[in-house]
């Protein structure tokens, strides 16, 4: 089980890489972060409460994190200079299973949540695994990393737009031909997205869910859900649920 | 070398620092981060006779230098606490500890207070009248000094440990209801709860907290919750403990001026999972910086002319 | 364009936005710095029937997010402020100006209303009962209903312009005040003053503010305060004007959204002296964010299922 | 009369001069800023209020203000370091009234009330007139800018200390053999040393005041004093009054 640290990480890096997307590159010790999925939480001097944001991607010493600015918290964010110190929380919550991907399977992202999906990406290549990757957005202008997913060990990536400025018209899943083709689905995204996904999946998978937290590291109960096992802590037996756990 | 004792109610606490209840689970948890025998005790998560889910999501809205929690009392029920969380619990804390008590009648207050009563590591019963995330009724047991009065009865009655009730800040006069449970028989009153607060979402036009309203609380309310500590130390003989918005060790030091023996710190542990233990470490040094040698001395003396 | 205007008892405001009563003098000294017509109106210092020195100081004490103040209402006096604060308003400020009346009697609220009711720059009479600096009185006035509705009838009485009731927070239940103001005939209802609080020196251990207590505002006290307005907006029929921590232009469509029609700013003045200048030059661009075209159409929206 | 400007000042020099005060040299908009004996108003992003603290001294485009470090605030105020940029009010109330000083004035300081008698002093001597100075401290440690003030003009400067490590033993009134024989005095320093002051002095004079303040600039009423004229608020009639005014 992931156990928590408190540390403080120098921005290395701090661009935007999308419409109103940046992708920050921390420096700091990364002992704690120890499967994709899992996130971080950042504390910002004139915000009360933490932000939460999923790991994007991790070596040794380094975290890579994409955001979208959406308010107040994450516009300050973005306006922060390489050099810049903060106090970050890691090691939080529990990443996806790799054991259960099988031979062929596939990630689903959905705007900020095809951000984890890269290091799972990473990850299930060092294993021998080449997932297909399927990403959607709203517009051209939003997308992001696409380019980046093959060099990680993607073997397919398949990109969705709604207003159809690059790749397939629709959602993410009018991009793929058969959601059932694949061996396991593992998804990050909008409910409505993870939702339809769960709906028309026969095979297995695991989805990333997101809640306003108070702690982030179990203590407030503020992001409990209910799952078919009973109350579940979003930023601590979760973020990520297997399907099978989830009520839609 | 300073002394930071105080005494709760004729258990020593080796320092005044106490985790509030709702913000550090049933410890053991922050156990996995640091030895929680350091603090003087700690308050856990608020217990109720049957399990509850508490209220929908999002339970959470952030705030200037506060959060709105809704959670709703969600815990396992004081069945499943005895039987599952307190093992857990005893396991790596080595003190009394404070038992929250929360209820929707005068019948389930008494019931979980006595079932809680009998477990030994129970140092205190903390009995929560306050609760404003409950619509059927928890609240308004803090509502007037006749309810608070009636609560602290049931469990007096029930219960041999120090039964210290919890009080709303939500209320006109809460010098009142001190003074009512302290005639009724409570050993300590503790204050405050969370004030009833909102938030709107600008984009959705709608209450940030699914449940609309939540209860209110850190660093924000500090100054409310002093100055009614600070009057409810008049009102009643019976030890105050104090709590609200604090999270330094300065904090502590002021709460006790105002005539808190010993000192709650809820919110805090939220947004830094250490808060607690550096201020029970920052504390001497806190302590000889204002001349303070002996902690337990200086409870109330802003009262003094 | 957007429209940022609103209608308050049948006078038509620019915008929504008004300094509270107590953190703009009688306008003239904003005057220097900015052209405050641009203003919806102002609300002016709280005005008694004679000339008031208030509390000894110190008086002012920081807060997280906020400040205590403990002025107790010093002004010159209603004669004075007829005679000389009166024109040198009229000489830079060309709207109808919020008439802030405090009181210790019901016949001192009603003759000082009466005076100021005769003043053709006065467009609406704003009651504060709710003032809690004021040992002798001024508060009690706000603590219940039955108080409440005394003052609002004695000023009705006498008066032909709109009256507003401003509102304690310090109570149980503040709808059910402003609901006894409605009763008694009032125009609308503004809410709400601060809140009791203190700070206490660690130096000195002994209160901050020469009074002990003082009232509490600011930015920390806005969730709060927003909860109060979404409250008694469901209570009353009648305008609801929102403040507690405003300080910027989403603060005023946040407190819009629960249901006030127009907004004081009050702390955020003293820290910035062109805070509400700022406010008022940017809620256009804000409404647009948000895609707000009118904005008195948005007022209660967050109330909506 | 004094009209407030509120700008962004830019910190050139921040250093200490004695035990726990600090000398801050601040860049911007000097043009509100007249007279010596006023004050400037600081903002810092962690906390409500802003700081009032004494000009110090004043070119075209540079303000020097010295501050001990009380509390939280002066304590920030302290680890900024140059390059840091500040919101600043400036030209906030009245200062001292240079023409009536005569011949052989004397200036009182005591601890940090020295501070604005430097500019004071230097607005003196610009005037031909080379005033006595007087400066009381705790200790020798706290001890600054005693060998400023001869070239800023200062005819002769006598220092007093409590404990007797530095000049005279005793108060700045210990310092000086007669008050009486002085032209005018001007006085900035803790209440009792003042008072003490105004008692000693068959001279006329005026005494700078502090008080707890709101806004700083004559809107809350928070800073008001009882004069033998009436109320009058320290931010805006004063901070300096005449001594006849005041009540001891
Ligand atoms: C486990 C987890 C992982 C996340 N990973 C990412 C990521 O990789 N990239 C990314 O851009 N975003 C991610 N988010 C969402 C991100 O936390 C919010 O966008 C961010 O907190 C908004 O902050 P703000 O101050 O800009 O917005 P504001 O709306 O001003 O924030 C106000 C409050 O609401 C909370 N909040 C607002 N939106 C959300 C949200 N969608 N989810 C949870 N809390 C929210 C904030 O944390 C804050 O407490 C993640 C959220 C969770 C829970
Ligand atoms: C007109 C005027 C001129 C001043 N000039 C100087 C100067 O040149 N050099 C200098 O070192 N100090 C000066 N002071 C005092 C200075 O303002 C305080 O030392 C400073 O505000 C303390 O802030 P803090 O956060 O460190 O202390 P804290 O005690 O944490 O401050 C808490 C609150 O109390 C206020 N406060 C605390 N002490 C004082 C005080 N003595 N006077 C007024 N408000 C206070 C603070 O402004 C703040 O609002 C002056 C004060 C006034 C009113
Ligand atoms: C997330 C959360 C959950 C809480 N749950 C409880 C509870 O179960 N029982 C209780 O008595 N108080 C509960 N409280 C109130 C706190 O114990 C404390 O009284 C209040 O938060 C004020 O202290 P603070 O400002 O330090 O947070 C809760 C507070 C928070 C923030
Ligand atoms: C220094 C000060 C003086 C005040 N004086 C008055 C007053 O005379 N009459 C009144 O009705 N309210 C008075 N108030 C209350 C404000 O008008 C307002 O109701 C309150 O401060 C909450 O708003 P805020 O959080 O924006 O400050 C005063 C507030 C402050 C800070
Ligand atoms: S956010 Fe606190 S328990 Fe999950
Ligand atoms: S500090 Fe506000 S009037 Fe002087």
């Amino acid at each position: 089980m992931a156990v928590l640290s408190k540390d403080l990480f120098t921005v290395a890096k701090n661009e935007t890489v999308a419409r109103d997307v940046w992708e920050m590159v921390l420096e700091g010790p990364t002992g704690a972060v120890t499967a994709p999925g899992q996130f971080i939480d950042i504390r910002l001097e004139s915000r009360f409460l933490r932000r939460p944001i999923s790991v994007c991607d991790r070596e040794e010493g380094r975290l890579t994190i994409i955001y979208k600015v959406v308010g107040g918290g994450t516009e300050i964010l973005s306006t922060l200079p390489a050099g810049t110190r903060l106090d970050v929380l890691t090691g939080l919550g529990n990443g996806f299973d790799l054991t259960k991907c099988g031979d062929h399977p596939i990630l689903l992202g959905g705007g900020l949540g095809t951000a984890p999906l890269y290091w799972l990406c990473r990850a299930l290549a060092a294993r021998g695994i080449r997932p297909t990757v399927a990403m959607g957005f709203d517009t051209a202008a939003s997308v992001y990393y696409a380019d980046k997913f093959p060099a990680a060990g993607a073997g397919e990536v398949l990109v969705a737009t709604m207003d159809g400025t690059a790749g397939v018209k629709g959602t993410v899943l009018d991009a793929i031909e058969d959601l059932n083709r694949y061996s396991y689905f593992y998804t990050c995204g909008p409910k409505p997205m993870m939702a339809a996904i769960a709906r028309a999946a026969a095979i297995d998978g695991e989805c990333s869910l997101e809640e306003r937290m108070g702690c982030g590291f179990g203590a407030c109960m503020g992001c409990s859900v209910m799952t078919k096992n009973g109350s579940r802590r979003v930023c601590k037996e979760g973020p990520v649920f297997g399907k099978e756990e989830l009520v839609w | 070398m300073v002394n930071t004792r105080v005494n709760l109610c004729g258990i020593e606490l080796e320092n005044p620092v106490i985790p509030a209840s709702g913000t550090f689970g049933y410890g053991y948890e922050f156990a996995e981060l640091y030895d929680i025998n350091c603090l003087g005790t700690f308050s856990f998560k608020g217990t109720t006779g049957e399990e509850r889910f508490g209220n929908p999501t999002p339970r959470i809205a952030e705030c200037t230098a506060g959060l709105i929690n809704s959670v709703g009392l969600q815990n396992p029920g004081v069945d499943a606490v005895i039987a599952r969380e307190l093992p857990k619990l005893r396991a790596c804390f080595k003190k009394p500890v404070m038992a929250n008590v929360s209820g929707f009648s005068l019948e389930e207050y008494a019931e979980t207070c006595r079932r809680l009563d009998g477990q030994e590591q129970v140092g205190w019963l903390e009995v929560n009248i306050s609760c404003p995330n409950v619509h059927d009724g928890g609240m308004s047991f803090g509502k007037t000094p006749q309810a608070a009065a009636a609560v602290t009865a049931a469990v007096k009655a029930v219960t041999t440990k120090p039964v210290i009730m919890k009080l709303s800040p939500n209320v006109d006069d809460i010098a009142a209801v001190a003074a009512a449970c302290e005639a009724a028989g409570a050993d300590a009153v503790s204050l405050v709860n969370t004030f009833l607060g909102m938030r709107i979402d600008l984009k959705t036009r709608r209450p940030v907290v699914a449940n609309r309203s939540g209860g209110f609380s850190g660093s924000a309310i500090f100054p409310i919750a002093l100055r009614m500590v600070y009057e409810v130390y008049e009102a009643v003989k019976i030890p105050v403990i104090g709590m609200g918005g604090v999270s330094s060790a300065e904090d502590v030091i002021e709460m006790m001026l105002a005539g808190a023996c010993a000192v709650e710190v809820g919110a805090a542990n939220l947004v830094d999972p250490f808060a607690c233990r550096d201020i029970v470490e920052r504390l001497p040094a806190v302590m000889e910086k204002y001349k303070i040698e002996d902690l337990s001395a200086i409870v109330g003396q802003a009262h003094q002319r």
